[in-house]
This record gives structure tokens, C-alpha cells and sequence, in this order.
């Protein structure tokens, strides 16, 4: 085991990735000698040369569509957008491309392109820089949306996805690139849980906690929380956005009845609304009360001096684990 | 429209700021810089790429037939736009990899696509007809200009991995517009990518002429890239493989991308559910007639002293040969099961469709036999 | 009352808006002298000239940001995309800049454009032709989406998205342009219902069937269907998808108590996720069923000849019926 | 990186290709056709310019400062590029339209706007700092190049209005990569819409250098688009200040746009956040030193006869001055209140947000009183 933060994790992950398979390129804008603006490609280029972490012209479009022409060519691109607001110019390609090329050729042309994304927000940053933009993408078939939300499994997810034939979108919360956690990194990929599996992170009884990236800290402090005010939370970290791991997500909502998902997306048409609809289908006769979604408003990401305000915390999270549970909260006396 | 809108490239009336080698009465003109690139074609050679275009053009005539008959869903014809095609795909080298739009049934076929694969994505039953790495022709292109950043991107793959190969992106002048044409002349350029952008100016996009796509030779786009930029006369075949063969040269020997302007015109609909009246005129399109690819070369053949007459009754037959057989396989395909709709969406196993399908399937049960043959080939 | 074409009734509601103002400006790929591929705005140029109804060079990122930049000068344009599958290319304007403009400005810069989207499927065209991309931009804040279903819907409504201040996807059912109806052309656009209002179609007691666009017709014909069948359907055009119209949709929810909600886009974080998950919300105790949604499968669009194994249809809206009532159906019998 | 990767545009090795009027030593050179743009620029003018250069360079420093002592987020330094920002903005008349990057506080500050406007957004109290039609200067853009296409659609508008007027988009070297400009480049050649494209070429796009994104002058970008492109020396104010009032009398006759590159050097970091010492050497930051486009204007208004002794304190006075202002106007700022989040979101009332803020004020109820004054500027 070694202690490396989120940032580190995934560093080590390309790095294996880009040692293990040769067709294993990185494709991005300032990831070669500066090592990326989040420095999570610090160093590969120095190791393995400008035609394997490549710094291209500034243009997204361009990056996810000679990823998809390399594609073509038997590589497996790994492309970075360097923040989160800056994908939309690649969404063409990304959408009517990256995403239906397999199923267009009829499994002819494999698309293992892997694109991370930085996301979320609280780092206190300009416009753009902040944008949770993954339930474009969940929506998108033909493309896997995954989010990891620590150390470990930044190391293994990284990997993962590199390795799939399918494209994945990889969301990175860029807020916790610091916070550091045990990795074990002499593990075998083979061995490793499938990056589809979602994690029980805390388990409990009474409400099942949903949540991914950065949030799942927020969550297993809520757990914390409200353990001391007698409530047991089951935190579940979902990691795969696209699909889902509804089997363990029905198993823990059968027990608690309970569902509350959180996310930094806003509400409508967020991941939590799927979640919400999934589970509301899969396990009706199972709830005491609607699922509760706890998300960022429906608004443009505010500037730095509000995101306090867009943001869910930890407190809101508990407002929203008292709505489920039908105590005092931010709605009581409310029309639904 | 004034004039100058609709002929801002200039094509009417500066015929002589391209690359022609054979003119329209199909008198060869003498090129001291292009004359090389095709030294080795022969009149026996040329005969061949006389044969290719009438083929083509006769594949196409049978595709249009089929669309007006109910058997097609739509067809794009590449009328007048033979030489440019042939030209270009008959320069390329079997290990080269082709990236096209919609339009280039010519590249399709001359890669050795079979007739069933040249019209199953205009039948609807399926959305590609073949094998890309077979036929190192990729799945046709709709999203306009799209596909000039796949062949960029393969090219500096091609370049990574030290071959020698080269791709090819076609598009039309309409592309020109979009972002991802420019950016990928970017790409290309800073990368050195060996990619041959080959335009085929056709004078039009749907109802647009291409002179609101653009105020200056198409060609000279590739200057601000740091690229060589060719216009080439499109309706003559030998100018075009010329021009082609010079571009691809350069990509081989590392030298990077080339922009080629083929000067063509699209002389029948935009497809078969365009109305082209609407927007142009008679005269333009007799004006065109008289730079037809294919007449131009049997004039070329002519004067040869090739006969002429039978080379023209013999490719005749082969392309009526083409076109049965088109129809037949186009008559042929059959619809695809239904579950097929969940086939390949991913190349590994995914729970959500997995479950999707199984509905699916369950649903279609409900009534009954109906549903009996409609599972898919697989995942 | 006039009878026209669902395309004709936005024909003339486009001339209306142009004579009614004039920084109102049509702009769009072939809508000129072609007057559109579905000849939406047929003799409009003639009428109007060319710096009304304007041509532009083949590039959607192009036409919506120069759209932008219209605004800024106190424009009001009108920007056709020719086909749902090609608004890709320009979504990054959309979401980065129309969405968010108005926000970030504070106010100052108002971004009245619309931006008119054919869409759907069942017409047999090749790919890219069929797509249902509304979810995309329901889920962006700062857009409003609306749809029309019928021609004088669709006269009115697209008036009332050009006269609003704020930016509009206005999607257009591209099946049903040459479909008849009545059309009062000269009523009054201050007397007309809100677009964001949502209609009731056919009233019903037993399940509230919720859909836009193409498929209003198809749940109508479901709710003949049903009522030969004892189900008494009450079938909601939403008309708005973003904002929803939830007072209409919960009063009737909370009669019948069941809800079926039908989309040709995909189900995984399509619109029906949001519906269903804030129905559930505001309607648990009303709830008899869990919301049953009905939707184009999550695959790439397929090739014309198995769309109508994609797209849904009066038996698979019926079977949701059934499903919702706990009748047979194609899920009897499986695990929910 | 090899040089001719660094320095693809050759600036180094070929100064004669660029419009430049006073030289690195601050010697006026003199030009034929460029000389008439600045006939009226008399010592007192070149006073104001040199003025404005040495009061935003110490906005510029003042900004740096506040941001290293935590009072703002971040900043993106413009030292360097003082004469390119400053000799572009005073050519434009008052109605003209500048549609800007985000680091064109030089820009923002010649059009008038306040102190507080020019800190906000790093502050992250609003996303915007002033009112873009009080101003003509719209908000600043950070998804790069997307601005190219506002101004060329507001150039467009002018058009269609019978204006005069022009408007000006700002971008950097790096942009010229991204879809959005070259789309830009097709709309205004196409409409001749009456917009100057002004590229800052700062050498660095981030840690990608200019050689990254084209391989040729980024001024040659423009023929492609049957636009004029000059190349001027961006750290000569007088030179920029002849060309951009160039381009702009082209775009008032109706001519149409044009394209500006004008060749400069960031000297700071691309913004607080970055460390340039990770991609660029001391050498190359100390030969742009020598081009200074301050010192080279004092330079020349001592070779005039100016006293320039005088005119350096005064002028240092008025910048510290106009640097306690930016300070205290920084320091000034209060934060937004907590539901005002919720403002602007729409122009007209919306259920939605309507629903959500109203939650949202419940939710804060619950906190009690910190939640009081919490009420944003209406809807
Ligand atoms: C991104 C995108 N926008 C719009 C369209 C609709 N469309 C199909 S073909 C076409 C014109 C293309 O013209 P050009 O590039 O000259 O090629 P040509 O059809 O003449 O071969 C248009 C606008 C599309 N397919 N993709
Ligand atoms: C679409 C988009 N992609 C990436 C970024 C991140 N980014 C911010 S500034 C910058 C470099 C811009 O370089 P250039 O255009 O030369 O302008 P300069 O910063 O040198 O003034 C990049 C890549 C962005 N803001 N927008
Ligand atoms: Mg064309
Ligand atoms: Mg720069």
C-alpha cells in the first residue's frame, strides 16, 4: 500500500496503462510539458515520449475527433479535457461519433477511447470551470459514464476504462485531486472490482444515501452525522453512471425503504432524476416515502462568492435525510 | 443571387488557374510539373479509368432508379462527379485508408465494396455496408466535415506507427464551413500528419452555392494552414489522379497534408428528395454538360486511335452487368430481426441494454409467433 | 379557422413574427431560397428579403453563436437546425453561451433567440435524421423547450417563442409537418395560452398518460384504444419541458393515480426520468403504481427498417397502460 | 521542442515581415502606407498612449498583488501586451463593439469601465463587471474563440442596420485552433460583415507554444478567407494604432473584415495559477524584455523632445492612484447575497426557478437569522 492522493492515483494509473499496451496514447491540451493543468499527467511525457502524451492545439473537437480517426487505426486514445466547461465544443463528436461508431459499423470499429474530465465544483474558480456535465452523457447511448471519488479506485478505474472496448466518459472530482488515501498499487487489474460495480461506503438501515465524486465524502459525513442524531445512513458510492448498478441499490433500498441521491448537477434531467424513476420502478412497493434528490439548482454555475449556495453540503444532505424521513426539514409544512 | 455569389470561385471564368491535363474537348494539355504523375498511364490505363467511371455512373443512374421505384429510402447522386472520384481513389495505394461523406459511392466500389454493402444504409437496413478494415474505407460520413478529423487523426496514427501509408478525407465544399474541417486542417498541419484533404468542390451545398460557403478559392484555405492547396479541374480524370498521386507522395515521404479543390459540379439532385429546380437554372446545368467527365475522356480515347466504339458497347455491358447485380442485391436484403436493434451498441457486455432487450423480447411475445425469428446475430 | 399543415401553420406564425417586428431575422442552412428542406419558411426570403430570412454558410456553431452576437445587438433571431442529429455541432454555444448569457450579465444582455429543431423519428431516413435530443437541453438551465404537437399549436407557439425574451428550443415533430388541422390565424397572441402551459388532450379517470410532440397523437389514439377497453386515459400534451407544468400534470395525477409517460428519446435520464422522479415527489400518496415510462430503447438511433422496433407505438403505449394498471403485460411475471 | 517548434511564426528571425512604425530602440520607422493611419498622432497623443500603457500595467501589477494576498481568485496578467490592447481600443470609436477574452482588462478599462468592473469576476462576486451596452465592451469571454462569432454576428446586425459602426473580437494565438474563429472567419467573409479580428499572439497558448497551433503566420490564416491579414508588431502601440484604424475603415466602407496579428509576449504567467518556468526559459523572457512596448514608447517621446522625466512621474502618480482605486474598489466589494443565486437566471418569470428559490429561502429559514438579509435583486 502507498499513500498517494486522488491526483497521484490516477498519475500512476496512466502511467500503467501507458507501460501495459503500447497502442495507449494521451492526447490533450498542455498535458505534455507542463503535465496538464492538474499535473495528472506530470512526468508521462518525459517517460514515454511526444508521440505517446501529446499536447495538441487548442480545440476539443478536434481532440475527440482524431481520437476517434486513432480509434480507426487500432489506438486507445486517452483524451483530457481540462476542465469541465470545455467539453462542449467536443460534444459533436463525442455524441454522434465516439458513441455510435460501434454500433453504426455493427461492431466493426471499436471505440476504446477513454475521456476524463475534471469536474464539479467548490474550488472556489472562474465560469466554465466548475460544470457538472455527466447526465449529457449518461443520456448518450453508446458511451459508459464512470466517476471515481477516491485514491484507490481513481488508481484501478483509470485503468479500467483504458481497457475497455467501449468509450468512457471518466469524471475526476478535481476538489478532492489532493486528498490522499491508500492505494494499492502491485494489485492485479484482473482482480479488481469491475469499474460497473457501485460500493457500499457506509452501510446502514434506515436511508440509502446515493451519491458519486466529490459528494461521497460530504455523504459519509452526513452518515457520521446523523449516527449521533440516531439515524443510520447506507452511504453508496455509485461510480458508474452509465449503466447503473441497480442490484445494489434495490438490495439496499429494499431494506431501508428510504432513498435519498445527491448530486452537484442541477435537478432536472440530473443523474438523480434516472436514479429516482429506476429505483421508484424497480422497488414501489418497497418505499415509505418519494425518493429525495439534494442537487445544485437549476441555474448556470454561479460565481465563486455563491457556489456556498448552489452547492449541496452536509447540511443539506441532512435536510434531505429529513425529508425522507418525514421529519422537520426544509419543506415541513409545504405542499409537497 | 448576383453572379459573383454563385461563381465566387471563379470557375467560369478563370479556367486557368487549375490543374487540367485533358480539356474539354478532350485534347491533352501539356504540364511540365504534373505531366510526370502520370507518365505510366497508358491508353490502356486510361481505358480502364474510362471503364471505373462509366461503371460508376451507371451504378449511381440504377441507384436513383431504385429510389424512384420505393426500394431505396434516399440516394445521393454523384452524377458529374465520376472523374473527381476515380481520379482521386484510383491514386491510392491498398494500404491507404479512405474517409468519406455520403456521396462517394465511386471510392466505395473501387475499393472492391460489394454491391449489396453500396446500398444497404439507403435501404435502412443497416447503418454501414461493410467492413472498414476491410476495404480501408470508413463508415460513410452524414455529419458534414466530421469525418476530415478521422483521417487526421489515422494519419497521425499512420505516422506514429512509421508507415508509409496514407488517408484520405472527402468532403464537399459546403464542409468547408465547419469547424471541424478547419481544425482538422490544424491538426494536421501541426502534426505532420499524411493526410490528402480532397474537396470536391461541386458548386453546391443542398441550395447553397458555394460562393456564401466562401469568397475565395477553396484551395487557399490551405495556405493559412501551412499546407500546399491544389485546384485541380475535377471532371478531368487524369489531372485529378495527377494532383492526387502528388499529394499522396508528400504524405508519404513526411511531409505532411495537401488541400485539393476538385472543380466539379453535382449535376443531378442533392438526393432524390431534392428538388434542385428551386435554385438553379437550366443553362447552368447545360453549361456543365459540356465538361463531362466521361465524354471528355472518350474524345482523350479517341484522338489515341483506341476503338473507341467498342470499348464504349463492351464497358457498357459491364456497367449493365454492375447495376443488375446492384438491384439484385439491393432486392435481396432482407430486414433485419428485430432484437438486432440492440446489437453492438456496446462491444462489451452492459447490464442496461442487456435488460432493455430482454423486455423487449418479452414484449414482442406477447404477440406471439411474429417475434419468433428476431433475435439479433449477438451482443 | 383556416385548415393547414402543421409546417404551414409555423410558416405563417414565422411571417407573422417577421411583419410583427423587425429584429426578428430567420437564419438557417437552405431556408432561403429553398425555403427549407421541409419548406418551413417557403417564401419567406421573397417576401422579406435577404437580411430577414438569411442563408448561412454551412456551420450550426456558426449560426448560433453569430445568433449570439445578433442578440447583443438587439436582434431577436430565428435559427433553423436542419435536422435534430446536426444540432451537436453547435452545443457548446448553446449551453456555454445562449443558456448562460443572460445569467451572466446580470440581466443586461437578453438573449431572445430560438432555435428551431425538426425532430424524431418514423420517417425512414438515414441516420442522424430521427434523433429526440430534447432531454439535453431540458436538463441545461437557462433554456426553455417547448414542443408543438398540432398546427395551431404550432402557429401560436412559435410567435409566442419568438416574442420571448428568453433563449427556446423549439422542437417541431418533423412526422407530422404535413399533417391538417384548424387554425384561427386571426386570434390574438396576447389572448393565447402560455407555451408553458400544458394541454389536456382527453380527459380520462383511470391512468394520466403524459407525452409531446409526434406522440400526441399516438396517445390519443391509445386512449380510443383503451376506452374499447374499459381504461379511461387522460392524455397530457406537455407542450413545455422545461419549465414543466406540473399544477396540470399533478391534478391529474392525483385523480388517477397512475402515470404513463411516453418519448421517442431514450429512457436513461430522458425527460420521462424527470417527470416521473418529480411526480413522485409531489404525488407519492397518490400513487397506486409506480410511473411507467414508455421510450425509444438507449441504443444509437437504428437504420430505418427497425425503427418501428425502436420507437414507441400504440401497443407499447398500451402495454405501459397495462403495465401501470397491473394488468398482463410484457413484465408479468418478471422480477419488476 | 526544437526552435523552429517554438517559433514557427518566425518572429524572431523575420522582424521586416510586420507593420512596425517605432522600433525596439524607439526609433520611428517610417511607412509609406501605414504613416498616413497616425498623421494626427503628435507628441501629446503619444503622451495619452503612453499614459494609458503605464496606468493599465500597474492595474495589471495591482491585480497580481491582490491575488497573491488572497483578495482575488485568480488573475490573468496582460504585461506585455499593453501596447497591442491599448493601440487596438483607442483606434475604436465610441459606438464600435468590443467583444474580448479574459484578458483584456486594457480594453475594459479604455472603454470606462469602473474599478469594481474590472475585479469582480476574479473576485467571484458576479460573473460580469459592467454592462456591456453601456460600455460597447461585451462580457469577457472564457471558453476560448467563442467570441469570434458574437462579434462577427453583431457585425452582421451592423450591417443590416446601415451602421457605420464596427465591432472588434479579441482572441488569442491560441484560439485560432478552435472551430469557433475559422466559423467566424466564413460568417464575416460571407455577409462582409464589418468586424476587425484582433489576435493577440503572445507567443503561448498556456504552456503550448504558437508553434503548436500553426505552423504558419497566423496573419496568412486570413487569405483562405478572401480577408486581408496583417501581421504588426503588438508591442509597437503606434504601429497596432495604424492598423486597427485600418481594418476598421475597411469594416465602416463596407469592405468588410479583416484580420490583425499582432505579435506580442505574455511576460507573466498565463494566469496566477500557472508556473511558466515549467515551459519556458529566462532567455526568451529576457529577450521580449528588450521589445518592451513601454520603454520603447518613452524612448521615442525623449527622441521628440518630450520631457519625459515629468511625464514618468506624473504618470506613475496617476497609475498608483488608479491602483488604490482598483484596491479599494476590490476590497469594497460585498459579497452577493445568498438567494440572489437565483437571479437573471430567465428574463421572464419562470415556475421553476420560481419553486427552487423559494425552497431554497426555507432551507436558509431553517439556519434562523444569518439567512435574513439574504434577498436577492429581484427575479
Ligand atoms: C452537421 C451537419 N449539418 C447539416 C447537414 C445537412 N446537410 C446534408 S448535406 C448538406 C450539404 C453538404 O454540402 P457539401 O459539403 O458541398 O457536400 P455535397 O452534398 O455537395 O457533396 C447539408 C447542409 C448535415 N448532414 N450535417
Ligand atoms: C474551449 C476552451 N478550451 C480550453 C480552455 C482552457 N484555456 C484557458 S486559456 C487557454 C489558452 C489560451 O491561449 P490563447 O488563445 O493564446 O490566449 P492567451 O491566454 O495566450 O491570451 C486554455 C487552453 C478554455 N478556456 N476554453
Ligand atoms: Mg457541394
Ligand atoms: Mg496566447
Amino acid at each position: 500500500m502507498t499513500t498517494l492522493t486522488l491526483g497521484k492515483a490516477l498519475n500512476r494509473g496512466l502511467r500503467n496503462a501507458l507501460a501495459a499496451d503500447d497502442r495507449v496514447v494521451l492526447m490533450g491540451e498542455d498535458i505534455g510539458t507542463l503535465g496538464g493543468v492538474f499535473r495528472i499527467t506530470d512526468g508521462l511525457q518525459a517517460e514515454f515520449g511526444r508521440e505517446r502524451v501529446v499536447d495538441s492545439p487548442l480545440s476539443e473537437a478536434g481532440l475527440i475527433g482524431t481520437a476517434v480517426g486513432l480509434a480507426y487505426r487500432g489506438f486507445r486514445p486517452v483524451v483530457e479535457i481540462q476542465f469541465d466547461g470545455f467539453i462542449y465544443p467536443g460534444f459533436d463528436q463525442i455524441v454522434a461519433q465516439v458513441a455510435k461508431l460501434h454500433y453504426r459499423s455493427r461492431g466493426a470499429v471499436k471505440v476504446p477511447i477513454t475521456i476524463r474530465v475534471p469536474f464539479g465544483g467548490g474550488i472556489g474558480a472562474a465560469e466554465h470551470h466548475s460544470e457538472s456535465p455527466e447526465a449529457y452523457f449518461a443520456h448518450t447511448a453508446g458511451l459508459r459514464v464512470v466517476v471515481c471519488s477516491n485514491p484507490a479506485d481513481a488508481h484501478v478505474m483509470i485503468q479500467q476504462a483504458i481497457a475497455s472496448d467501449d468509450p468512457v466518459l471518466f469524471f475526476e472530482p478535481k476538489r478532492r485531486y489532493h486528498v490522499k488515501g491508500e492505494v494499492d498499487e502491485a494489485a492485479s487489474l484482473a482482480d479488481a472490482k469491475p469499474m460497473g460495480i457501485a460500493t457500499v461506503v457506509a452501510p446502514g438501515d434506515d436511508v440509502t444515501l446515493v451519491t458519486y465524486g466529490a459528494l461521497v465524502q460530504t455523504a459519509k459525513d452526513a452518515a457520521v452525522a446523523a449516527a449521533e442524531d440516531g439515524v443510520s445512513l447506507e452511504v453508496i458510492d455509485l461510480r458508474s453512471l452509465a449503466p447503473v448498478d441497480y442490484p445494489t441499490l434495490e438490495a439496499s433500498l429494499r431494506r431501508t425503504g428510504r432513498l435519498v441521491i445527491a448530486h452537484e448537477a442541477g435537478q432536472q434531467g440530473g443523474v438523480g432524476a434516472e436514479i429516482a424513476a429506476s429505483l421508484t420502478e424497480r422497488c414501489f412497493d418497497y418505499l415509505e416515502h418519494a425518493p429525495v434528490r439534494v442537487t445544485g439548482h437549476d441555474i448556470p454555475y454561479p460565481p465563486a462568492k455563491l457556489e456556498q449556495h448552489h452547492l449541496p453540503d452536509l447540511d443539506r444532505i441532512l435536510d434531505g435525510v429529513d425529508r425522507v424521513l418525514g421529519r422537520a426539514n426544509s419543506l415541513s409544512g409545504v405542499e409537497a | 443571387m448576383t453572379l459573383s455569389d454563385r461563381d465566387a470561385t471563379g470557375l467560369l471564368t478563370r479556367p486557368e488557374s487549375f490543374v487540367q491535363l485533358v480539356d474539354e474537348t478532350g485534347t491533352r494539355r501539356h504540364d511540365a510539373e504534373f505531366d510526370p504523375w502520370v507518365a505510366d498511364v497508358d491508353a490502356a490505363a486510361l481505358g480502364r479509368l474510362y471503364r471505373d467511371m462509366v461503371i460508376v455512373r451507371r451504378l449511381d443512374a440504377e441507384g436513383v432508379a431504385l429510389q424512384r421505384q420505393g426500394e431505396l429510402g434516399l440516394w445521393p447522386p454523384l452524377a458529374g462527379q465520376e472523374a473527381a472520384q476515380i481520379g482521386s481513389v484510383r491514386a491510392l495505394r491498398d494500404d491507404d485508408f479512405a474517409f468519406t461523406s455520403y456521396r462517394e459511392l465511386a471510392v466505395a466500389w473501387a475499393r472492391g465494396v460489394a454491391a449489396e454493402g453500396l446500398v444497404t444504409t439507403w435501404r435502412g437496413t443497416a447503418s454501414s455496408g461493410w467492413d472498414p478494415a476491410a476495404h480501408r474505407v470508413a463508415v460513410p460520413q452524414i455529419i458534414i466535415g466530421a469525418q476530415a478529423l478521422h483521417a487526421t487523426g489515422y494519419a497521425m496514427g499512420l505516422r506514429w506507427d512509421h508507415s508509409d501509408a496514407a488517408a484520405i478525407a472527402y468532403f464537399g465544399d459546403g464542409a468547408t464551413s465547419e469547424g471541424d474541417v478547419n481544425e482538422a486542417f490544424v491538426f494536421a498541419s501541426s502534426f505532420e500528419a499524411p493526410v490528402v484533404f480532397f474537396c470536391q468542390n461541386n458548386q453546391w451545398a443542398i441550395s447553397e452555392p458555394v460562393g456564401l460557403q466562401s469568397k475565395q478559392e477553396l484551395a487557399r484555405r490551405a495556405d493559412g494552414f501551412a499546407m500546399p492547396g491544389i485546384r485541380v479541374d475535377g471532371n478531368d480524370v487524369l489531372a485529378v489522379l495527377a494532383v492526387t498521386r502528388m499529394a499522396l507522395e508528400r504524405a508519404r515521404r513526411g511531409d505532411g497534408p495537401s488541400l485539393i479543390e476538385a472543380v466539379t459540379y453535382r449535376m443531378g439532385p442533392h438526393t432524390t428528395a431534392d428538388d434542385p429546380s428551386r435554385y438553379r437554372d437550366d443553362a447552368e446545368l447545360a453549361a456543365w454538360r459540356e465538361r463531362d467527365p466521361i465524354a471528355r475522356l472518350l474524345a482523350l480515347l479517341e484522338g489515341l486511335g483506341v476503338d473507341v466504339a467498342g470499348l464504349e458497347r463492351e464497358t457498357a455491358e459491364a456497367a449493365d452487368r454492375a447495376a443488375a447485380e446492384l438491384r439484385a442485391a439491393c432486392l435481396g436484403l432482407v430486414d433485419p430481426p428485430a432484437l438486432s436493434v440492440f446489437d453492438h451498441v456496446y462491444a462489451e457486455p452492459n447490464s442496461h441494454v442487456a435488460r432493455q432487450r430482454e423486455h423487449y423480447e418479452r414484449y414482442l411475445a406477447l404477440f406471439g409467433d411474429e417475434a419468433s425469428d428476431q433475435n439479433g446475430a449477438g451482443r
